[in-house]
């Protein structure tokens, strides 16, 4: 039988990386919930028309509304959003996931599909924080 | 008597649907990819030939939210309409599927001490519409039927390799206690090395995917005990979706033969692999919680 | 470290939710089914005490309707509303979850091959606030926190004796594996014998009820291989309600001790028992696949 | 292994009762989503205003529309109706269980609660129609 502690602990240790564990989709929930009610049209267009207002209708955290207006994908997945959720979000901006995910990489879109056309980034190095594998 | 007669793996990249839609397979950045289908799409119809397709998927908060999670659920409605992800859902034909059988298999799985969620009402996405598009290309209406298999790969923790290579051990049981003669195909979709998310986006693993392809053909049971965090460094947050593979490979039994392999890098964020298998020696154990474990040692 | 120290049966019928909010307790039709409660209430709250009861419970297309129907979900929200049933809700409190201990025992069933739908929203009927009411009386908040455990036992095939008595058994290490001392219920709640249906409506069978609290004491593991078929023909169409009871037997390990016992005919359309049982040697086997079904042949 | 043709052939042996499986489940797919419907107040008066009219809206068979109109819950649990879901209908009338299930016995409310502090219908002789035990 698996331990669930030892588990969830090396999810910690790779590097770049959040997995969307039950503690993050606590967090997360209001703001993924706000990102699933994006996949309406008329939603879409309220939210457009003003972003403020639309997201204060939900009982998310103001950091989470931050980064949410400022479209910092990195913060939201550190405040529980997971990216299939925060995908209606970048749809929404009429954006694929190659421009949304290279955000997330500190590349330019350019340079991150650059690095996709010459075979992806290799997993050397990013395998352990700990081992540095 | 229905019967398994292939399995098949594909990738659900969601680029390659709308390649597809836009009448862009031959632009040469999607060629390579869809050049790997050429084989599939005309075997798929000359020989092939499958009454009903349980493919087994999984939904990107499309149907489901937070709300309810379930690890395994399968759709016994008539038809499955298309989704609207966020860009207007996608111009393919709704999906028809086979309440006969899937309400069969859903009854013998619970029996089997699987722990299943009936759907009577779904919206399906792109995991499950590409690889129908991959395998038929442009279709006024498909032809086949499809029993949605839906696998909850997003809320951690998903179902185990060992569990998902028993539900498709169970799943050929339920097939083929069927009374009607059908063809049916099992395809397992997702995958294969990508990440979509923080700085490590971008990962792939060209070396593990393809020691996964090897491993899906002959008669090795090595993958039932491949752990979620191997998925996760070896091929990025998002290659998990490989344990749905699992299913389909648990339901050609003890051995394979593979019929048709391809493997590109990149499409978009991630790598394609693809591959059709046959059951050699379909046989699979008589239950999912005595005979299924014993062969599966370290569970 | 977390701690099962007590298991409760309860049958869940509406009328004694209504009975109790009406303050009809004393009133003849109801005083004898009330009086059995009386031992529960002072012990519970004198020296039962739990933090938070796993109240295993089924919806009665309340919360669910036949567009999705989950074989085992469990409720991991913060609260649970009470839902209206069509006689506007029970003016009964809130009900409070405890989602740190849920969501760890939803991660560790998964990990344990359980197939679990994960809810975060949820209303709860009748099925599960009556079993409140009559363990607790009339009160401004529950005194404790609820995890809800939803069975289908309405939509055939429900999950076997076996996979009952397996979950309980997962239950109980995944409650044993968390770190906060916290002092554990697990409650199986619906039955006995019953039928609202047709013309063999109002079977009871006092005989068959009490020969199965019989076999919840002590160490037989009997109930495990009772089919659903023989919970139909001797304890009428909704006596399957008391596979429920085996996920709390499931979870009190090898052995158990009756501390009080109530059984009554008829309430309502029903047969009303209650049973209230400590672990004796509380050992379960450390897998569901392995050696938990070693110790169940016949499966 | 449990042969679902043999597990399911048995639940029509048993003598005035409908399993409720998934051949019952899919026929009456849409009278159970009808009755699910009242839970809610608003549909309950719209129900109550015209009943006609209201099962109208649903996709549900003639047999099933007129069954639901004459309250005959016997035809309905064999049009696929389950008890559960039929109940929203008999408790928009005000009925209990006990007066709403004494309907499908053939017996009068009072004769029926009769039977019930009585202790119950025994299940001798209810058990199987080929064993008549
Ligand atoms: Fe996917
Ligand atoms: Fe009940």
């Amino acid at each position: 039988m698996i331990d669930i502690h030892e588990y969830l602990a090396e999810f910690d240790d790779i590097p770049g990386t959040r997995v969307y564990t039950a503690q993050r989709a606590r967090a997360g929930y209001h703001l993924n919930q706000f990102a699933m009610s994006l996949m309406k049209a008329e939603n879409r267009e309220r939210f457009r028309a003003d972003e403020r207002a639309y997201l204060e209708q939900w009982p998310m955290t103001e950091d989470q509304k931050q980064a949410v207006l400022v479209r910092d994908y990195n913060r939201l997945l550190d405040l529980g959003g997971n990216i299939y959720f925060l995908a209606k979000v970048f749809a929404s901006d009429g954006l694929s996931f190659v421009q949304a995910v290279s955000t997330m990489t500190g590349m330019t879109v350019d340079e991150y599909q650059k690095m996709m056309l010459d075979g992806g980034r290799s997993p050397e190095g990013l395998r352990s924080t700990k081992e540095g594998n | 008597m229905a019967q398994i007669t292939a399995g098949i793996a594909c990738s659900h990249i969601p680029v390659l649907g709308f390649a597809h839609d836009q009448d862009k397979e031959g632009d040469p950045l999607f060629k390579p990819a869809f050049d790997g289908f050429r084989w599939t799409r005309e075997w798929i119809r000359a020989e092939g030939r499958p009454d009903v397709v349980v493919l087994v998927y999984n939904d990107h908060a499309s149907a489901f939210d937070m709300d309810i999670v379930p690890t395994f659920a399968i759709g016994c409605a008539e038809t499955f309409p298309i989704c609207d992800e966020g860009y207007g859902p996608r111009p393919v034909p709704e999906v028809v599927g086979h309440p006969d059988l899937a309400w069969h298999i859903a009854q013998s799985l619970i029996l089997d001490e699987f722990d299943m969620t009936i759907l009577n009402r779904l919206e399906v996405d792109h995991g499950l519409t590409v690889p129908l598009s991959m395998m038929y290309g442009r279709v006024d209406e498909w032809p086949v039927r499809v029993i949605p298999l839906a696998v909850n790969v997003v809320t951690y923790p998903p179902p185990s390799g060992n569990r998902c290579w028993m539900l498709g051990e169970a799943i050929a049981r339920a097939v083929a206690s069927f009374g009607e003669d059908l063809n049916v195909h099992v395809w397992g979709t997702g995958g294969m090395s990508h990440q979509l998310q923080g700085p490590r986006a971008g990962l792939i693993n060209r070396e593990w995917d393809n020691m996964f392809l090897d491993r899906l053909i002959g008669d090795t049971q090595d993958l039932r005990h491949v752990p979620h965090i191997e998925y996760l460094r070896e091929t990025g947050s998002e290659g998990i979706e490989m344990v749905m593979w699992l299913i389909m490979r648990g339901a050609l039994g003890r051995k394979t033969r593979c019929l048709h392999r391809h493997y590109h890098v990149p499409v978009s964020n991630t790598a394609l692999g693809h591959l059709v298998l046959t059951p050699v020696d379909g046989t699979v154990p008589p239950s999912p919680t005595l005979e299924g474990n014993r062969a599966a040692p370290g569970h």
